[in-house]
């Protein structure tokens, strides 16, 4: 399975590398939040759930939509504007989703997923199923967030909160804005929420923390709290150089990259050679090159689309 | 006759029986039947788990709602005075308006929003307000307005059926207001001729329609036959009744219970000016001073448009004062 | 000083009877929340300020005016609609204030007293003054409430977060609705804000507490957290029966009313007559009666007030 | 020549250096010197408590800077995109818009709050709106919107020291764009004719200006003399303004970038039908469709009104089509 999770994260890192190339040839207008460095969270959270499970994610949503399993095509056609996309064009990288997949949203309002997960989440009761609430450290200081938490707790909902901690909202480091940002699964658990601490850059560790969250809520043991200790390696959006990090920071985060993590684990850990990641990479290389180019060759909508619907 | 809070409850129970993915939640709305008791009994004939008491939590409540609305269910939230709505706007704009179509019309947000509004009831500013306006520029979503209870049970069962989210404004002045019940559903975004009349056309909403009604017989007696049009519904706008109307008469008045800038009476004037400019002999609106509503009773009743002034208005405007 | 707090407590209780029975009369319309039972808060709240200290209550808002030293002939023709009300009549019960006392408004929104608060303790750091958020248990499940504790604690504000809690928000149990409810002031713990629970029956108790959290907030050590646990004697407004009590509730805590509690403290620990407290009761019956007839004699606002305005 | 982005930047250097009572708020301006650069330079001149960081919190944020106002402060509120507005809005319409009225006169709400709006940059349906009109029937606030830089900063600064709750848009797609900077106050409430004509009076805000007056320069070349007309302001409206212009021309095309029902446009068009039905021979709107603003720059491009449709609009409506 790690070499899986290992190809997967790298798809998605490569897939937003595309993405970047084509912002800066002017291919993809607008803005794009990448989550590049935090593709373990993405990864590991995403096999800790079933495909009938239902998660509302942010406008730094690529990863966990590509974990979902919806097509790399279709996601890049959407960021293109294109008809291919999997929002037909219509929502672009801030807002795209995939309802067949249960990936219900990619919220661009602070704390809209965590609303939309509640009242999945409301619905879901009973069923077995599961809803989760991605979002990241800023987004907990957000109204919704504590409304939520209540809300959550007080219906016993099979929820997960999965709290990406990448220690920054914008460009502003999360500690100067907020009271004990090093504990910010205590908020949860002033509500009596179950919660756990993960290292977000380890995807084995995020994958079973998330088994264990997901298999509690599925067994209505009510709403479940992760908080993933993670970095995103690149600014928060595409104008952004990231200047106001601390010397050094990046590079220590660096270290701990997921991808460096999994594939030191594949093969120190499990012998796995060389050869079969390389090749599994090579593999993820292509394919992403044909959906690129794919989605590259499907058409723009036409304006008179708007002026049926209108 | 029924009254008009026992039609609401009529439509609600009605929807809860005929479709089981439908719930409602809000403050007090369960156990205590509502605080205009707008919801009583329902939690005895429908279960907790359909009819569900939230904490004050308006943000939770309409994301959750809205969350729930896209696995399928029908969630009815009522938020207890309309002055709160602005709590609830962001999901309602950000969310609820917007899924449908940035999903490619792969999903529905089937979500009511019931809410008490209006002034004249000596709540004061901040629990008297009519927030149809704050929304009136979002796509993507229906506001109505019912002025009897007819139309309210109509229209709320048409809300509730409806695939997208839909904006239901209770009058406070209206909930012990009786009329028929015939159990018919009345179709969102239409209007409705209450008073067929030839020398004017005078449209208002809730409280407003019959202030205009009562108004219309005020002026009867001294000649004039005022039509009298209950817009029922803010977004969409149904121009074709009014127009319709104005072909006859020429001469619209709007009657608002609010500011005039930014109210949906000038917004429609402007909207016939620009299709029917030729059909217009006069235009005229008689709102509320551009104040926030007093609480003393003489001055909530000075800020009132009411029939008095309603009357006044016509016949200075019918002798070109 | 027990004896002048009784008196005060006193006087808020029957200034809000007078109002119930004006209500009752038709002389007051609209509607009014009752602060019935939880007087010894206003009042020994009150106490621990000082006068440039500002304080933000709700629609709940008669004892806490009154505690500023407002005049209760003015509180009085304002819930009548007067010209000579607080507010010019322009108010009424559910929003009158008084900034001449620093009392900067009865929010009728749950949660606006704690952020207009909040605004106005970032006004007033490092002047040595103070602001009291004042709001009740439902209040604790609201967005406002919660990024408030955060913000306050982010630029360590002089705050006072003043929670009544009665047990209930209109006719819902707080504990139906809200996660740990035992544990409100938890919430704030999360936030590594300095909490303490208080018994908001007992003047004294309710004085001294709010004396401590007053002066830590006074000398620059940021925002405090008081949790008094009371209970209302009456509906939630006008029109409530209060139904939803279960049985007996209502009972016991009437033997702990506030004005049971310091009578029998003035009595039994401090000697005081009988005839000195009834005398002094007598004062403020004499007094309320002056003040409820002047305001009835108060004329309303005139129509032409809202024509100049506008 | 200054860009409009740094009359921002200006006017609240001037507006902090001149008032000590002046303080700014906001997400990541501070450090960061705001996310649309509006407050770069700020922070290093007037130090952290006149220009403060805040966590994501909306609401604390409005809360706070109204209640720092009732202490007598000036606060400038930044709310990075006009569509998190929703966020803010119940402390602004329940608080800020009706403090002074409730206290009879005895205080104040010096607020500002700045807000980043409308479409055209690819920023799809949640980063694009105009919440201009969601805060347009609200009594007890203005809100202006500039076209240029010499405006936006003589309107901040007016806002700044407007004694009354002020919402001050930006439109994103002209931050860039340059312009003269006299250092001139721009009075609150008032519209500007920005280019003269005797045919036909074209009404627009911010970005629509400068499609408004490209339109007319094509119009001009075809015989038709338009006079552009910068409302600047949404409430209060300069209708004077307005109908001295349609005095002239007899003809109003207002340019809207947002859909018509609740629009501004509309308002606009049924206040000045109320007030001066007469002089009309023409009134239009050209706004967007009723949809949430898309994402793909085709859609969006159609979404927007824009220099070609202006000019269709007009030519058709010229020609009696
Ligand atoms: C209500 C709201 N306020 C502000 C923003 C602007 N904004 C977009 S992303 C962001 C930072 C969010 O930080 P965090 O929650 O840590 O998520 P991250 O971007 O780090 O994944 C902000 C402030 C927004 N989108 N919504
Ligand atoms: C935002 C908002 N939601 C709902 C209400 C209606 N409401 C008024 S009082 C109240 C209960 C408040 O309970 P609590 O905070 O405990 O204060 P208490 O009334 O007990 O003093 C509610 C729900 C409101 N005023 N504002
Ligand atoms: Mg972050
Ligand atoms: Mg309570």
């Amino acid at each position: 399975m790690l070499l899986r999770a290992h190809a997967d994260m790298y798809a998605i890192r490569r897939f937003e590398e595309h993405i970047m190339r084509l912002f800066l040839r002017g291919e993809i207008a607008g803005t794009t939040h990448l989550c590049n460095g935090q593709e373990a969270v993405c990864v590991g959270l995403g096999y800790a759930l079933d495909e009938d499970d239902v998660v509302a994610g942010t406008y730094r949503g690529h990863g966990h939509i590509l974990a979902r399993g919806s097509e790399e095509l279709r996601l890049a056609a959407e960021l293109l504007g294109r008809v291919d996309g999997l929002c037909g064009g219509r929502a672009g990288s801030l807002n795209v989703f995939d309802p067949t997949r249960n990936y219900i949203g990619s919220f661009a309002i602070i704390g809209g997923s965590i609303g939309a997960a509640t009242g999945a989440a409301l619905a879901l009761k009973g069923t077995g199923r599961v809803a989760v609430a991605d979002f990241g450290d800023g987004t907990t200081n957000q109204g919704y967030f504590f409304e939520c938490l209540n809300f959550a707790k007080v219906y016993d909902l099979p929820l997960v909160f999965s709290l990406e901690n990448n220690g920054y909202m914008e460009y502003t480091p999360i500690g100067n804005v907020t009271a004990r940002p090093d504990d910010l699964a205590g908020r949860a658990e002033a509500f009596g929420i179950e919660t756990e601490r993960v290292d977000g850059m380890d995807v084995r560790a995020v994958y079973e923390a998330s088994l264990r969250a997901v298999e509690r809520a599925r067994a209505g043991e009510g709403p479940q709290f992760l908080e993933y200790r993670t970095y995103r390696f690149v600014g928060h959006s595409r104008s952004d150089p990231g200047d106001y990090r601390p010397e050094g920071e990046l590079e220590r985060w660096q270290e701990r990259d997921p991808l460096t993590l999994s594939r030191r684990a594949l093969t120190d850990e499990l012998g796995t050679p060389d050869e079969d990641i390389a090749a599994r990479e090579q593999e993820v290389d292509e394919r992403l090159e044909r959906a690129i180019d794919a989605a590259l060759a499907s058409p723009f909508p036409t304006p008179e689309e708007l002026e049926v619907l209108s | 006759m029924i009254e008009f809070r026992h039609a609401i409850i009529e439509a609600l129970a009605d929807e809860l029986a005929a479709d089981p993915s439908v719930f409602l939640l809000g403050e007090d709305v369960a156990a205590a039947g509502g605080v205009f008791k707008t919801t009583e009994g329902l939690l005895e004939r429908f279960g907790p788990d359909r009819v569900i008491d939230t904490p004050i939590s308006e943000l939770a409540m309409t994301g959750a709602a809205f969350g729930s609305a896209l696995m399928g269910r029908r969630p009815v939230l009522e938020i207890m005075f309309g002055d709160f709505m602005a709590l609830s706007m962001d999901s309602l704009i950000n969310q609820s308006a917007k899924w449908r179509f940035l999903s490619n019309d792969q999903v529905t947000v089937p979500l009511t929003v019931r809410t008490a509004v209006g002034a004249g009831g000596r709540f004061g500013a901040i629990h008297s307000q009519n927030p149809g306006t704050w929304l009136h520029n979002v796509a993507g979503i229906s506001i109505v307005a019912p002025s009897t209870p007819g139309d309210a049970y109509g229209l709320l069962r048409s809300a509730v059926q409806a695939d997208h989210p839909v904006l239901f404004l209770e009058h406070k002045r209206l909930f012990s207001m009786k009329g028929e019940l015939d159990r018919g559903l009345v179709e969102l975004g239409t209007a409705a001729v209450v008073r067929e009349g030839a020398d004017l056309t005078m449209v208002s909403m809730m409280k407003g329609v019959h202030d205009a009604l009562q108004a219309a017989d005020v002026l009867a007696a001294e000649g004039t036959d005022v039509e009298v049009i209950d817009l029922r519904s803010l977004r969409p706008l149904d121009l074709e009744t009014v127009v319709r109307s104005v072909e006859k008469t020429g001469r619209i008045v709007c009657v608002e219970e609010g500011p005039v800038t930014g109210g949906w009476a000038a917004g429609l004037v402007g909207q016939l000016a620009a299709q029917a400019l030729d059909l217009l002999e006069d235009a005229t609106i008689v709102s509320a001073p551009d104040l926030p509503v007093p609480f003393s009773p003489t001055l909530e009743d000075a800020w009132l448009p009411g029939v008095e002034r309603i009357v006044a208005h016509v016949r200075a405007r019918l002798a070109g004062v």
